[in-house]
């Protein structure tokens, strides 16, 4: 088809913290097994230890000692950026996170700066069982002071990484463990149906659409994680069931930018929001609600939002899919969507 | 630094019983066919095998009885093995097949099965076993919880609050450490800081070093410790210095050479072929097939059931 | 009035636990400083260590800790209560919750009952702080397995605290500090013009109303620790604006009994949510996600969320009022519910 | 148990100078002046008054520079005001009173102000210590960063995973423990297994237990501790055996007359008054009076302003 091959989110990623290390001599990467040559268990920071040998330390399995010591760079005026090895594990730092990281910003009643992302490998389909296939970002959704974003294959992680150091607040980047060996998008081309582009300031939401940016049946919202998916989706959509869908893929999770959603949900007046949390208390709730004040008279149908079961995720494949959300499930979803009143 | 990792060479074997040494050799060639499997992509997902360090809980297994609680980590198939003796229903767990002890759902780290417990969060069962001693010290007087803790593992907080509450109960609760010199990718002496006989003596707790890798000098060393929890109820730490001579989980081995090699000096299985060869050979034979049949049985199941009300 | 003057809602924790205590002899309260003398630092554990000394436990502070403790009775076949000190704290237990007692209850390919509840006093406006302060519900929203309540005055606590041990799976008892020292309702009178009684299955939901349980013009629900808040608002919106305000009053936050409420939220059609935690991800938002799905073509508008501010929640008096939901804010918005189209 | 608590009559004062007998004195009635506007109903909230324990930061003062990071915690006002002699605004963050340091938002547990931290959870800041003393090694070698830590918070496993780090990595962190014999209500052998100085020794960190309650004594100990820390850059632990003369918070004092009496013979505001009695009533007089005049005057103010950027 002639696109070129663009690079991998894994490579995306540790190239984006090449570059921020050697902008930023007072970065710190932090995380365990993070120097070479293991590199970090899903490889993100190869290549890293070598070059910035003080700066990028392998920790002793201490997640929550660990973002407090990235904590404590940040006050002091440095950037720190803290990778947990799965996401599930940031449980163990929740204070850290809540009560120190965050609060710092405010709570000494003038703005302190805190340089401070925490990466978390996230979410499951790749059989590590209970324990290691969460997708957390729904926690920590309305922490005062703090930002949560996700890697998607259209948002370049230098550039996000950059603005979120830059914002002075802490954050959280979650990173779906899939997406690592996936593809990033560029040059505003996904296939030869889909086309891209970008919504809201700093290009925050990749917007993908077939012909007609302002035309479609439906709009399906996604974190990063699920964009390759809601992708694949709106493909089959568009094929088999003849159904236009355009799919909105935030960088930033919270805060919500929903201004910069607005326009194509109340075009459509038809919104999926999907993710892969377990249900109850999703960002996609909080999403809808958003919605549904927003936009009260103009939907056409309520916000419908798809997410993996009310259920532990299990090892095994055959069982773990029938927890997790499931590209049908997404299909469906839209189907019902666009034609429902 | 803790404890050093000694250069010298390990001292000989003693012989075995016959039972001891099949049971060895069934956790050495169960994580074998693990590693063959997920080298041949039959097996999906992440496992840790326990290879070099089989010896530790089969030295254990007599002195445990069913009564006693074992809490059980990532590297928990010779934990398993040692106390069931079941490598169907284990091998059916990490394949997710019929049969499979937790269903398919735990998997190769979360498994429970009567007093046996694993799960896959690094220090977090600490706490819990002090909880279960906590119970058996008042019910069931005599019997204890233990639970296996690698070096790495000493980075948590966890691991210190139940070791303070254990003490200040005096709960029966063994703290086996398998110091293996390496947590993941990361040497002992760059992620825990002065020695795990010192954090024993920090909380007032009696510790035990053992460096054989020999079974029945292990176990000789450990009866003693054991009995002396059951009748005094107090937390005990047993510190094994061990040798993981296999890598992490499945292929992420980073270790230069010398030091595979050096670990692979202290593995017990080539010294044991060395020392006591007709009896290793008939019996690591004897096991290797055994667990051939074994995956060939359990690969030919269909796969686990997990329905209704068992989704809790 | 003739009213009898009904116990203080800490009283009537203190006897549910003792009552707890005498019928189950396998059940443990741990806390920091729960013993007599001291008693707890809000003295909800008064007089138990005296009673059973061998299973109420002062506490190192390890909050973490503690919980994987009652974990492990839990395990073992007990039943545990965990007392943390500031609801702010229970973050250093995260993990225990998420991924342990809540994990057990399924992540073994069987149900595993475990009797676990842990206390949260809970909310501000008692002055103490940014990390003393806060209403961490939102963040346990959605963890397969758990169960989340909250202390109302109109729900007797030996039946709620009965209710989540015999369920079997693991659960947050959320208290609002301010209603410890307020008083339980008793006999189905709140004062000389409202009535409550109670909806769905145990009694869950408490519903509040003047003249005609099934006439009003808004319903306002609200989680227990703002019942009294929202009675009085809905005392001054009849008497003040003539606007008749039902409110309920549900005891379990999570999994939500949606069902119990939609009568009520459909006969009236004008819905607001009042909580006391911060903007974002709330409680409310999750409830409100129900509400619209269930009841699209039935509401009139759309379901109004009211919450605190997103900001820490300043020390002194003053600055807290700025940041704390309000009965003003509660007030406004069921007027501008009840009278908007 | 941790280092015994001596029932021996504590050693005869040494004569302060007026200026640190001025620090010492203005900590001791700016805590006294709260607890009774507690008890008066003018304050509201919470506070935790070192009463008791006022000589710990006057002895290390000298030994600090502003370049230095200081950790405090919910017992913070003597570490504040050892730091910044500013009553006025403490008082006014505890009022919410304009010219407050945190404008009212903190409180008396949550201050920052140049490289003094205070917050409310137990053990959180140790890690964050260790992080502030990384970047110092580096960046400004020769400055350390000093945490304080009650008994009562060797519960938490964050201290722990905060030891580790800065023992692993050299840090010039100092864990100044102040060990009162109790936390809140509960006392430390029922809340501490083993010892504070086996918790230093465990990691290879240096651990010097203080006794006196001299200020002079203390610091002459303290000072060479120091001195070694930014010379070396290696982290120390120091444990002072001191005594908490007052209630944990207000009114909220559950222990036995005994035990506040044993504690208020250690208290060196007596002893002090009875070996120095004419240095000792002029400047308590003084700074009696100067306290008073703080109350009158921050009492005075309108309150604190929050808006606009700050609120972040
Ligand atoms: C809380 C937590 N952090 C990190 C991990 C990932 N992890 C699994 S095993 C391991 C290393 C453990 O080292 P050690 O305790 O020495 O045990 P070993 O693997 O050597 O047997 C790590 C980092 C985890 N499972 N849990
Ligand atoms: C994580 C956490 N748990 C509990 C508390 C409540 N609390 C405040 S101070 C305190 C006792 C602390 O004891 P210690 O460390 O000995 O300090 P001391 O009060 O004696 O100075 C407790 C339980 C807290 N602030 N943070
Ligand atoms: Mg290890
Ligand atoms: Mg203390």
């Amino acid at each position: 088809m002639g696109l070129t091959v663009a690079e991998r989110v894994v490579e995306n990623l540790n190239q984006a913290l090449h570059a921020l290390m050697a902008d930023d001599p007072g970065l710190h990467l932090l995380g365990e097994d993070l120097v070479d040559p293991y590199g970090g268990a899903f490889k993100v920071t190869r290549g890293l230890s070598g070059r910035w040998p003080d700066r990028v330390l392998s920790t002793p399995l201490s997640e929550g000692g660990i973002v407090g010591v990235a904590g404590g760079l940040a006050l002091a005026g440095q950037s720190a950026i803290v990778e947990i090895m799965f996401s599930d594990f940031v449980a163990l730092a929740f204070d850290q996170i809540l009560n120190f990281a965050s609060k710092s910003t405010a709570m000494y009643g003038r703005p302190v700066p805190m340089r401070l992302v925490v990466r978390c490998p996230t979410g499951g389909n790749r059989g590590y069982g209970p324990t290691h296939s969460q997708s957390p970002q729904k926690h920590f959704v309305g922490i005062p002071g703090l930002t949560l974003h996700e890697v998607s294959p259209f948002h370049d992680n230098h550039a996000v990484l950059a603005r979120m150091l830059a914002s002075g607040r802490p954050g959280l980047l979650f990173e779906d463990k899939v997406l690592y060996t996936n593809r990033m998008y560029a040059d505003g081309v996904v296939d030869e149906l889909f086309r891209y582009d970008y919504l809201g300031p700093d290009a925050g939401t990749a917007r993908i659409w077939v012909d007609d940016p302002e035309q479609c049946d439906c709009v399906l919202v996604v974190p990063g994680g699920l964009a390759g998916r809601a992708v694949r989706v709106a493909r089959e959509l568009l094929l088999r069931d003849d159904i236009v869908c355009q799919v909105l893929v935030p960088s930033r999770l919270w805060p919500l930018d929903v201004d910069a959603l607005l326009p194509s949900l109340a075009r459509a007046g038809r919104v999926v929001v999907a993710e892969e949390s377990t249900a109850g208390g999703t960002w996609g709730a909080e999403l809808a609600q958003a919605v549904h004040s927003r936009l009260w008279g103009t939907l056409r149908v309520p916000v419908r939002l798809v997410h993996s079961a009310d259920s532990v995720i299990p090892t095994a494949a055959h069982l773990e899919r029938t927890v997790l959300v499931q590209d049908t499930d997404i299909h469906r979803a839209v189907k019902e969507v666009a034609s429902g009143d | 630094m803790t404890a050093t990792r000694t250069e010298a060479p390990p001292t000989g074997p003693t012989r075995l019983t016959d039972a001891d040494l099949d049971l060895l050799l069934l956790i050495r060639h169960f994580e074998l066919a693990l590693l063959d499997m997920f080298g041949r992509g039959e097996l999906h997902g992440t496992t840790h095998t326990c290879l070099g360090q089989e010896y530790v809980p089969v030295a254990l297994r007599p002195l445990l009885d069913d009564g006693d609680h074992v809490f059980s980590n990532h590297r928990g198939h010779g934990h398993y093995l040692a106390r069931f003796a079941d490598p169907h229903g284990l091998l059916a767990e990490v394949m997710g097949r019929q049969g499979a002890v937790c269903h398919g759902v735990g998997g190769s780290q979360h498994i429970l099965r009567d007093r046996y417990l694993s799960t896959g969060v690094q220090g977090e069962s600490a706490p819990v076993a002090a909880g279960v001693a906590l119970h058996l010290k008042r019910a069931e007087p005599g019997r204890l919880a233990l639970v296996y803790v690698g070096d790495g593992t000493w980075g948590e907080g966890a691991v210190y609050e139940a070791l303070n509450m254990a003490a200040l109960w005096e709960l029966p609760l063994v703290l086996v450490v398998e110091n293996n010199g390496i947590a993941q990718s990361t040497p002992t002496g760059v992620q825990l800081a002065g020695s795990i006989g010192g954090r024993a003596r920090a909380f007032g707790v009696d510790h035990l070093l053992v460096t054989s890798t020999d079974t029945n000098t292990v176990r000789a060393e450990l009866a003693p410790v054991l009995r002396r929890v059951r009748d005094r109820s107090a937390p005990q730490m047993v510190e094994l210095l061990t040798h993981r001579v296999g890598p992490h989980s499945k292929g992420d081995d980073s270790r230069r050479p010398e030091e595979i090699g050096q670990a692979r000096a202290h593995d017990w299985y080539g010294r044991y072929a060395a020392a006591f060869p007709e009896q290793f050979s008939e019996h690591d034979e004897r096991q290797r097939r055994y667990v051939a049949d074994v995956v060939r049985e359990v690969s030919g199941r269909p796969a686990s059931r997990w329905d209704g009300v068992d989704r809790g």
